[in-house]
């Protein structure tokens, strides 16, 4: 595997967060709300970096931690994003956040997709509902590299209309000429 | 999450004992406040109008209000935050008045309890979640249960507004006990008089249903919705061919105890209670029948011109839907017997009671209006009234005022001096009780204008001596023993709930206290409210009254009555119990202990069986929330963890 | 032990398993087991160290056909979950066992060693080779034994013990050895004396796994966010936090089976608090738990009775 | 070879507890059958003879512990928020000294007293939480802890029917994990250092030389591993096995708790009042129904059965087949205590002969 950056958790206090703050709350759908967040360190933010698919722990103290995919491409450098559907006590405290509000990140965590290794070929991107947070990374990974692979298709499906994250996203995918967008509902 | 807090000086009635100001100061150091004042008069229109700019200026989210009792102005407050696009279950009420500047002298301890009350509402609002109420429709027609002057009063009101109403009565005709009195104080006119017109209009009325020798028997449902099952006893007299001819009373070869007439006469197996009887129909009484005691006779049915009777007949049961209930089932009167062995326990028989006497005054009684001793049919000349008996009497249990009796004796007193010119009229009283209306002046006419010798004090013991009862007695303003010879003794009997009043009480899922009476959900503020919604009382069952008091609240029963079901649809609380279907391990406490059956078993998808909440039944009253081991029902907007919160801030 | 194997092996035509004891091959001391089979019932047997409370399985196995050997004071517990609807009584083949007072194993182990040979008398114990006295080593709850023979079988196997084992081993109703001491205590005395005792909790459950009546089970409130009663850290405080949450939970349910302080691994005297509940509880309501099938539990009792309400001014 | 009268033990310990705190098996007070690895003070009377009911791994992972702690304020019209020491406030979350956590992290400590068992535990623990810097996972709390642990091993001459060390090559002659061993001789022990830790010990004046030699040490149940990894792979599907396996058990967490190599632990938020708050970390169990319940309410190891495979798969072979060595050392602790009288080798032997 190839390394893993790890810019922004410190190695000799692995347990401990760093304060960031909310830029920004998206509500996706009636239970899925997007976070914006910046780490409050400057000098951190500026050095933070991560790879498609990659996680981070989302602590808000208080509530606790949990574990969610970073749905942002490494190449956005303001801030950083996760994708949250509201389920138990940390998740219910999430979506309590408004822009301003104060959290504390550890990232980046976890295993990358082998991106390197497909170069050249046609990608099919396949996900559902909260399952295109990571995805949603790695596709806008694959779209910032255009050139290094071939066809590129995203195929995404929620279970009802009302349940389809990132519709600004999916617009934008949609008119795209050079990628293959295609969605579906269960219902 | 941003959190506003208002502090309400409420005048001076806050502000002269808590410095609201700081307060309001304490709740900026606070987790998610991000705005805070004190305000004059929070519950005026301009203080309204602050909290709505206060939130709409620093987007707040959620708001604590400190302030008086949420009794007096959360539903204000809920609006208030509402209009301002906050939901109003995200609004918090803290008590600083009733709980804290009305009670406390030191200002610097007041305001410090204050911040404490202040900073638990704020924790307990942060674990608040947007609540939302719900509509449910509601059943027009009326359960009134009682036919007495409350109920006759209350079913005439609720008609009167064009609302359907089922009278329920449990004796064969409407009147309850005011039809048995002879005159009423203080204006002495005559009770038949002035009930039987009403109890015909009961009768003709279109929008009344009246349903006689009946019992409520269960009652399911809840405000707007209460489903009765009512039973209709067998009198083996069919109700619509009875033309109360009396022919069948007449001719009815089996004697029976009047129960209509205080046990002075006698009545029979088949009987019309009084002749103003509403409706004039004969009923059987099958425990004195000879035709059921002995196996045979048949005299009523052979000579009924109507073809009335019916043998056969059984008690019948209708269900019908209500949207409101009101509860008149009225009092029954003391036993005084066991309780009072000095007064000879019922072993002479010219020692009576009121009602007994009452129903001799009556020209239409057994005696036809003439007092005669039970022992010889003599005219008496010494009569003793004895008052409180069974009642204020703390060492047989009963510490309780009857509220009437002092008047009616007064009553029964003058009365006496009408009917016989030269009686003498004495009366044992503890204290004297005339508190209505003209009152007192009628218990000064008793003492001047009929004579009568009032002795304040106890009576000790009543023995016979030479045809005569000697009433013994203390006279507590001389304090002499005092011997009476009296002809006739007659005691001024307390109030008793009614019988099965308790029982009746608990198929409705009201409460009731010590004596059995149907407690009120507040003695001033819900005076006519059970805590039960869509429930009222009205009358002698809620406690013992006069005919004034007791009509009154009759019609205030019939004014909250109307004001519920003339609305289609009610909005119901959203405050009421949740069950976390996830964690429920299924072992049925909550629906053992919930007194609305609001609890029910669902058998989930994958097979698991969970309790649910029927949330127009449950009443949000919490027992289930303690009852349930693993804590999986919880009471909306005061969960676990709201409380949890409160108490970790206090103690911060 | 024949009459014992025959009954569960009848008993075994009509119920899916039957709840008993075998005996460890290692240690020859009882150990739980279930006969789902004639040829496993074989090994069933009873003896003085049957000292578990196997009706502690009948909420998980609940809705199921089952047999339960059960001493008296085992009895009580199965009585009392019927009452609270954790097992059916249809459903439930009760084998009774006359009881003559059972042993401490785990207290003998701890003393001489995990595995000694234990040899009962009857009227006297060997241990390795020593003989000690027997009544040291009973189980606590025999003291105070309530019944020896169960008060609801519906086979019954063995010598009735013919009253309360208590009886037979000298005494009835013994306070637990501590309480005297406690009871001389000062309130801030007591109070160190448990938060010593619960400074050595390891929050490992044990007393509420083995409870017959914690049969919440796997959703417990001790370890739950929401409700947040507890908090999660190991000391004293929280571990007193959870005990008093046990404790009040068991207010009317406890049958004082003894099982929680038998499995306590730090040897914290929990019958201590449940003893003194129970005391309450049969003060203020009449009510033993698991005296009758008829009873009904205070706790899970709502009527409106006079004057619930109150007056509230 | 040095040597120490029996009597003078609690002079060596004085010794030891001038610059350490000492933990030795002793019995707490009002409880004769019980014996825990506790504070020793001087008076206080160690008991070499008996098993400790509860490993000594809380000197190293305490029951519970305070990762950092952090605060809420409120500046003018925004929130915020700040993230205290990594290294947590001990003692600050209410634990009590019996937790081990009440000593500040890297403050000396000496485990006197551990068995073999025991002390070879800590090497099992060292692999997971990291022992030495620049490994692909370093536990600042642990490896505190751990650094200014010195372990003084009792060597086993008896054994009782629980014990299984001789499962594994050494037995109860493993020096793993040990600074000192003491070996029980007639009137007293023999003293041999491992580490330069322990070594540096026996310079102490308290020391007398011997020309005893060494006990013959316990010879134990010994439990056939072999090939068990790949059988415990084999039979993971065999509900069945695992069902009737776990019988007896009634799902409580002695037997991880009291075990010197489990060492799952669970993470959370603390506040104390709104504002303030800690985030700690404390022992968790496999054999818990909530250890993997999921916020959906799925429950991958719904029953006993599912979760008592996972105990021993992960002791037996996962771990094992990632890390190279069992995560057990046999020191008979789950069989002892276990309520139910279920004992794991039982179950490993029934796997076996599947």
């Amino acid at each position: 595997m190839s390394t893993i950056p790890r810019e922004g958790i410190k190695a000799s206090e692995p347990l401990r967060p760093e304060p960031a703050t909310v830029l920004d709350v998206i509500t996706e759908t009636p239970n899925i709300k997007s976070l914006r967040l910046a780490f409050d360190d400057e000098s951190l933010m500026q050095s933070f970096s991560f790879l498609q698919g990659q996680v981070g722990q989302l602590s808000v103290p208080g509530a606790g931690e949990a574990t969610f995919a970073i749905a942002s491409p490494p190449s956005q450098r303001e801030y950083f994003q996760f994708s949250v559907m509201k389920t138990g006590v940390v998740t219910t405290a999430i979506h309590e956040l408004r822009a301003g509000d104060r959290v504390a990140v550890r990232a980046p965590m976890g295993n990358t997709f082998p991106t390197d290794d497909w170069k050249g070929r046609n990608i099919v991107v396949i996900g559902g509902g909260i399952g295109m947070a990571p995805l949603r990374s790695l596709f806008m990974y694959l779209e910032d590299h255009r050139d290094d692979y071939g066809g590129l298709q995203l195929i995404y499906g929620a279970r009802t209309p009302k349940d389809v994250c990132y519709l600004d996203d999916c617009r934008q995918w949609e008119a795209g000429s050079d990628i293959d967008f295609v969605t579906s509902v269960d219902t | 999450m941003r959190i506003g807090v208002f502090i309400c000086e409420c005048g001076t009635n806050i502000a002269a004992t808590v410095m609201t100001q700081k307060v309001a100061d304490a709740a900026l150091a606070l987790r998610d406040v991000y705005h805070s004042e004190s305000i004059q008069y929070t519950c005026s229109d301009p203080g309204q109008r602050t909290v709505m700019a206060a939130v709409q200026k620093h987007n707040l989210d959620r708001v604590v209000i400190a302030a008086c009792s949420p009794r007096m102005h959360e539903t204000t407050f809920r609006r208030t935050v509402a209009k301002a696009g906050v939901n109003p279950f995200m609004m918090e009420m803290v008590n600083i008045r009733e709980h804290c500047s009305w009670i406390h002298d030191d200002t610097d301890e007041a305001t410090e309890k204050a911040i404490d009350l202040m900073a638990m509402g704020v924790a307990k609002v942060r674990e608040e979640v947007p609540l939302f109420t719900s509509k449910v429709p509601v059943t027009s027609e009326v359960l009134v249960i009682g036919g007495g002057v409350a109920g006759i009063q209350a079913a005439l009101d609720i008609a009167d507004a064009g609302i359907p109403v089922t009278l329920v009565e449990r004796e064969p005709t409407l009147g309850g006990n005011m039809a048995r009195l002879d005159k009423t104080f203080p204006t002495l006119d005559c009770s038949s008089c002035i009930l039987t017109p009403r109890m015909v209009e009961v009768k003709h009325n279109q929008d009344i249903r009246l349903i006689v020798n009946a019992e409520v028997e269960a009652v399911r449902g809840y405000i707007g919705n209460f489903e009765a099952d009512i039973r209709k006893k067998a009198t083996c007299v069919d109700e619509e061919k009875c033309t109360g001819c009396y022919i069948c009373v007449e001719k009815c070869p089996s004697k029976a105890p009047d129960e209509f007439n205080a046990g002075v006469g006698e009545s029979k197996a088949i009987s019309i209670p009084l002749p103003q009887a509403v409706p004039l129909v004969a009923s059987l009484r099958k425990e004195h029948c000879r035709r059921y005691i002995k196996g045979k006779c048949g005299v009523c049915e052979k000579v009924c011109p109507a073809d009335a009777i019916d043998y056969e007949q059984e008690d019948r049961i209708f269900t019908d839907k209500f949207g409101a209930i009101v509860v008149a089932t009225g009092y029954e009167l003391f036993d005084w017997k066991t309780a009072y062995p000095n007064l000879g326990g019922g072993h002479y028989p010219d020692v009576i009671t009121a009602m007994q006497y009452e129903r001799m005054l009556s020209a239409s009684g057994p005696t036809e209006g003439h007092i005669r001793r039970p022992s010889d049919g003599a005219e008496p000349r010494n009569i003793v009234f004895i008052s409180c008996v069974g009642s204020r009497d703390e060492s047989i249990g009963r510490p309780f005022c009857c509220n009437v009796g002092c008047m009616y004796l007064a009553k029964q007193a003058i009365l006496t001096k009408e009917h016989i010119p030269d009686s003498q009229s004495y009366i044992f009283y503890m204290d004297m009780r005339a508190v209505g209306k003209d009152y007192e002046q009628f218990y000064r006419r008793a003492q001047r204008d009929a004579g009568a010798i009032y002795l304040r004090g106890r009576v000790g013991k009543i023995y016979p001596l030479d045809g005569k009862l000697m009433v013994m007695g203390a006279d507590t303003l001389s304090g002499q023993q005092l011997e009476v010879a009296a002809d006739l003794v007659v005691l001024a009997t307390g109030f008793t709930a009614s019988d099965g009043a308790a029982e009746l009480a608990q198929r409705l899922n009201i409460p009731y206290d010590q004596f059995d009476f149907l407690s009120e959900s507040h003695p001033k503020l819900r005076p006519v409210e059970t805590t039960t919604g869509g429930i009222f009382l009205a009358g002698t069952c809620q406690g013992p009254k006069d005919i004034p008091d007791t009509v009154a609240q009759a019609s205030a029963a019939a004014a909250k009555v109307i004001g519920l079901v003339s609305r289609d649809e009610m909005e119901t609380s959203p405050m009421v119990a949740e069950v976390n279907h996830m964690r429920c391990i299924g072992c049925w406490k909550c629906i053992e202990v919930c007194p609305y059956k609001a609890i029910e078993k669902q058998k989930l998808r994958d097979g698991r069986q969970v309790a649910i909440i029927i949330e127009s039944l449950c009443q949000g009253c919490g027992i289930c929330n303690v009852a349930c081991p693993p804590s999986v029902v919880s009471l909306r907007g005061y969960t676990d963890n709201q409380l949890i919160s409160e108490v970790v801030e206090v103690l911060r | 032990m024949a009459d014992l194997v025959t009954t569960i092996k009848q008993t075994l035509k009509d119920v899916e398993l039957v709840l008993g004891w075998v005996r460890d091959p290692a240690t020859g001391v009882a150990a739980p087991a279930r006969f789902h089979t004639e040829e496993e019932a074989e090994a069933a047997v009873f003896d003085s160290t049957c000292v578990h409370n196997l009706a502690v399985h009948l909420p998980r196995l609940k809705g199921r056909r089952l047999g339960i050997v059960a001493k008296g004071c085992d009895a009580r517990s199965v009585v009392e979950l019927i009452i609270e609807h954790e097992a059916e009584r249809e459903d439930l083949k009760v084998i009774g066992v006359g009881c003559g007072s059972i042993l401490d194993v785990k207290k003998i182990w701890r003393r001489f060693g995990y595995g000694v040979e234990i040899d009962d008398r009857g009227d006297s114990l060997e241990l390795g080779g020593e003989r000690g006295p027997r009544e040291d080593f009973l189980a606590r709850k025999c003291h105070g034994c309530l019944e020896a023979d169960p008060d609801i079988y519906d086979l019954f196997v063995g010598e009735s013990a013919g009253g309360p084992a208590g009886e037979i081993s000298g005494g009835r109703e013994e306070p637990h050895p501590l309480s005297a001491m406690l009871e001389d205590l000062a309130p801030a005395e007591r109070r160190a004396f448990w938060r010593e005792q619960f400074s050595r909790c390891i929050r490992c459950y044990a007393c509420r796994e083995v409870c017959p009546m914690c049969f919440c089970r796997d959703i417990c409130i001790m370890q739950t966010q929401v409700p947040h009663w507890a908090g999660g850290e190991v000391n004293a405080r929280e571990s007193e936090m959870i005990q008093h949450i046990r404790v009040s939970h068991l207010a009317g349910r406890c049958t004082g089976c003894g099982e929680c302080e038998r499995a306590c691994p730090v040897g914290i005297p929990l019958m201590l608090l449940m003893d003194e509940q129970n005391r309450a509880i049969e003060d203020m309501f009449g009510y033993r738990a698991g005296d009758s099938l008829r009873a009904r539990p205070p706790m899970q009792t709502f009527s409106i009775e006079k004057d619930l309400w109150g007056d509230e001014e | 070879m040095k040597f120490i009268a029996a009597k003078k033990i609690p002079d060596l310990l004085g010794l030891l507890a001038r610059d350490a705190r000492v933990w030795a098996p002793l019995v707490p007070e009002d409880s004769a059958d019980t014996l825990l690895f506790l504070p020793w003070e001087p008076g206080a009377e160690v008991d070499l003879e008996r098993f400790t009911q509860v490993s000594p791994k809380k000197l190293v992972m305490p029951g519970s512990e305070p990762l950092f702690s952090f605060s809420y304020s409120m500046a003018v019209d925004c929130e915020r928020l700040e993230i205290g020491d990594a290294r947590g406030v001990p003692g600050a979350g209410g634990a009590s000294d019996a937790d081990g956590a009440g000593e500040a992290p890297g403050a000396a400590t000496v485990l006197f007293g551990a068995r073999a068992c025991d002390a070879r535990s800590l090497t099992v623990l060292d692999a997971l939480f990291g022992l030495e810097p620049g490994e692909a996972y370093n536990d600042p709390l642990y490896r505190a802890r751990r650094a200014a642990l010195t372990v003084v091993t009792l060597a086993c001459t008896s054994c009782d029917a629980a014990c299984f060390c001789s499962s594994w090559a050494e037995g109860p002659a493993s020096t793993e994990g040990s600074d000192l061993i003491l070996y029980p001789v007639e009137g007293g022990y023999l003293a041999r250092g491992v580490s330069d830790r322990g070594e540096a010990l026996l310079v102490l004046d308290i020391w007398e030389e011997s020309e005893q030699p060494l006990p013959e040490l316990a010879e134990t149940d010994r439990v056939p591993f072999g090939t068990l990894n790949t059988k415990l792979l084999e039979i993971f599907s065999d509900m069945d096995f695992w069902e009737r396996a776990t019988e007896r058990c009634v799902s409580c967490g002695y037997c991880t708790y009291a075990c010197p190599t489990c060492y799952c632990f669970n993470i959370f938020d603390e506040m104390r009042g709104s504002r303030d708050g800690e985030r700690c970390r404390s022992w968790d169990a496999c054999m818990f129904y909530l250890y993997t319940l999921e916020t959906s309410g799925h429950n991958p190891r719904p029953t006993i059965a599912h979760r008592y495979r996972n105990r021993i798969g992960h002791k037996f072979s996962y771990y094992p087949e990632n890390q190279g060595t069992t995560l057990c050392t046999g020191c008979g602790r789950c069989i002892r205590g276990c309520p139910v009288g279920l004992d794991i080798r039982d179950v490993l032997r029934g796997a076996g002969e599947r």
